[in-house]
């Protein structure tokens, strides 16, 4: 799931990856893969993580973990870093999610009454990158559905999500809702409805496996 | 034409600092969080204010002592996750918390400190977030008004100041430094080195001395300051 | 990971540029001013530009050229006073100019650039230049409606740039450039030395790479570039 | 007059000297006065003026002047540059004038018909600084009186001017309307009267001289 969402990432993009399974993307491009990682607590060009003996304490992506830079990097004010965001540069975003609904309604910040942190800068990425990919499984621990007919928690941003990769299977949402893309190897097209909580339109012919 | 000399005792520079006030903190996590000032005024104990910051910080670093010690009555924020008696005084009652969407809040802040009154924007419009916010028609769409936030005082992390107070980040330290010096009525910087007028290349400077009114050199850094092994 | 190659001839980065085309242009008087880029375009002579700058140069430098040949058909800008040829066609309604206060340009030209749809100030609200543009009350207080502005195109002329995009500028060219570079849908930059990847430092960087498309390298700089002798 | 405006400037301001007379104000403070200057095109601590043999091409005053830096100067974008103008960071302002009111309006961008140019940064300098005083000859060049009852030009700014410092007196705006509190040596109270097209109050006893 991780290195099929990696292949999601074209050569020359300005990508930023969300805490959790996104981040984790990174670990599958190649050294030489020509992208700028953004990260809105003002940085492009993000390096490898770093071990906490190898950390600049001053150098720290959204999610707190030690990055690096590479040739090229650069550091800009909060305004500086969500001005990119609002503006169109991000050519794409991966966001984990706790709800996607089938016109693409994305919720990942809130559930009310058990965890309310606030948005962060989710809200501007859900909203504002030019692409908007989820990374998430596709049910929650306790087995319930993530991908819905409507989302039941407050939204991150409506109408924003254009695919997602779950370890079960990449669906995208479309104007007639979602559609099976690929499946996961030794997943059934069954079992893929079956743990979808909406209609799910099927390929024509044989799917793809990742 | 010669530059005035900033630089101040950190006692001197928080007493300016009164019940109530607005107070604007630097720093996105741990980089760029004024921690010494920040003890400063832990110590010196001024109650019932208004903190605007991207994040409460961590347990037992930052702005928790200031939670800890009954001195924050609201907090302006976009992230409190972290830190988990913010979330519980949020529970409780006993802070009230005003969540922006991150960029919205550095584009609040920046606007106070850019002397406009507000700015219009489609973020967060559809969500809870944008819920009661006045709306009107720009260029035939609707767009959402978000006020300019300024503070009483500003705090900040520098990595290195000349005495006249112009200012230097280091990495992703500057984060909403430089948008808190813009916006607050009094500025004080701490900074980890401060250097004598002439040694800040004016092409390298992140904030203009004019917006800076106190200088405070650290002699040392705390553990806070420190790479966190979780 | 590795940054890309954003270097590009003149002739091809300038014939992106249509007919009808919304285009700013860096600077501030001389410094700032890509000249290069703009004597390309009075070469290629796309017209019917709106061009969106601070001033109008001088005669014979800079926007004079695209005003001499014909190819503006409006200008947004603050300040004609030194160009003789402006004045001139704008009082025989030749072109069509659009005035504002200086910084009202600028936080117009950031609104764009940060992806705002407007900005509420209360700049020339009791003089002409704020006659007919919208009001609304903020915070008990009238403010008036200033709406962002983006371009198609925005031509900067920077100091120092790398391969991939990162730009610095010297001195007092900086002006208008950083905030033109986030505010077009295509962002071309001249720059006096093109660097490799890692030969400009992260902190010292003004414009980040992510906001350029296309990197043009002067190769010697004309006498427009140079000090004027009046 | 100029030298006489120059101690308008108290030690550990922000100043801003507008295009012409106030330019020259510079000339009249001592090489360890702690001023800072700020010009609107993006420098705080303006130095020396520079012959065009020492200029350097990229480092002018929105006059257009070329200036020189000193040490403690920064540079800065458009928008930071007005930012300190229209955040009160600005002490003083000093501005040429066609016409300035009783009230405190200030006229000084426009003369319909015969001058355009537009109004480059004066508005926000009028509007913002914390006190705007102007300097100008007190009559124009045909001898008309430049301190008006109504202000008959397009306006800068309402009400904003503090103090005038002309060739012939010192005169302050106040809720009254004018008052003089100084006249030039050789200048009588007469003279000022006689050139100023509005109510002008006069002090108790003796008038300074400067």
């Amino acid at each position: 799931m991780i290195s099929r969402a990696a292949r999601e990432i074209a050569p020359g993009m300005v990508v930023n990856l969300g805490i959790g399974l996104p981040t984790k993307v990174v670990d599958h491009l190649a050294p030489d893969f020509p992208v700028c990682l953004h990260t809105e607590n003002g940085l492009t060009g993000i390096g490898p993580t770093l071990p906490v003996e190898d950390a600049d304490r001053n150098l720290i992506d959204a999610g707190g973990a030690y990055v690096s830079t590479i040739p090229g990097s650069a550091f800009f004010d909060s305004a500086t870093s969500f001005s990119l965001v609002r503006s169109g540069r991000l050519d794409l975003t991966m966001l984990g999610a706790f709800e996607v609904a089938q016109n693409g309604d994305l919720a990942n910040w809130k559930i009310p009454g058990k965890f309310s942190p606030g948005a962060g800068g989710g809200v501007e990425l859900a909203q504002k990158a030019q692409r908007v990919v989820v990374l998430s499984t596709h049910t929650d621990r306790s087995g319930k559905p993530k991908l819905l007919a409507d989302c039941t928690l407050p939204l991150t941003a409506k109408g924003c999500v254009d695919r997602i990769f779950t370890d079960m299977a990449v669906v995208d949402v479309t104007p007639q809702g979602f559609a099976l893309r690929e499946i996961a190897e030794g997943v059934s097209v069954d079992q893929v409805i079956a743990a979808t909580d909406a209609e799910l339109s099927l390929p024509d012919g044989e799917i793809s496996v990742f | 034409m010669i530059l005035p000399d900033k630089t101040t005792l950190i006692e001197d520079a928080i007493a300016g600092i009164r019940d109530g006030a607005t107070v604007m903190l630097g720093g996105f996590g741990v980089p760029g969080t004024p921690f010494t000032l920040i003890r400063e005024l832990v110590r010196q104990g001024q109650r019932d204010l208004t903190i605007i910051k991207n994040d409460a910080n961590e347990a037992g670093m930052g702005v928790d002592h200031l939670l800890a010690n009954g001195q924050v009555a609201r907090l302006i924020t976009t992230h409190i996750g972290l830190n988990p008696r913010a979330v519980a005084m949020l529970n409780s009652g006993e802070i009230d918390v005003e969540f922006c969407a991150q960029g919205i809040l550095a584009e609040r802040v920046r606007a106070g400190g850019a002397g406009l009154k507000a700015i219009l924007t489609d973020i967060a419009m559809q969500t809870e977030l944008g819920a009661g916010k006045p709306r009107i028609e720009v260029n035939g769409a609707e767009a959402m008004v978000e006020t300019a936030l300024r503070a009483d005082v500003a705090l900040l992390h520098a990595d290195q100041a000349d005495v006249f107070g112009n200012l230097d980040y280091a990495a992703t330290a500057r984060n909403f430094n430089p948008l808190m010096a813009m916006a607050a009525d009094h500025v004080i910087a701490e900074a980890e080195a401060v250097l004598p007028l002439g040694d800040l290349p004016p092409d390298e400077v992140h904030t203009p001395g004019p917006f800076v009114d106190q200088v405070v050199r650290l002699d040392a850094l705390s553990e806070e300051y420190g790479v966190v092994r979780r």
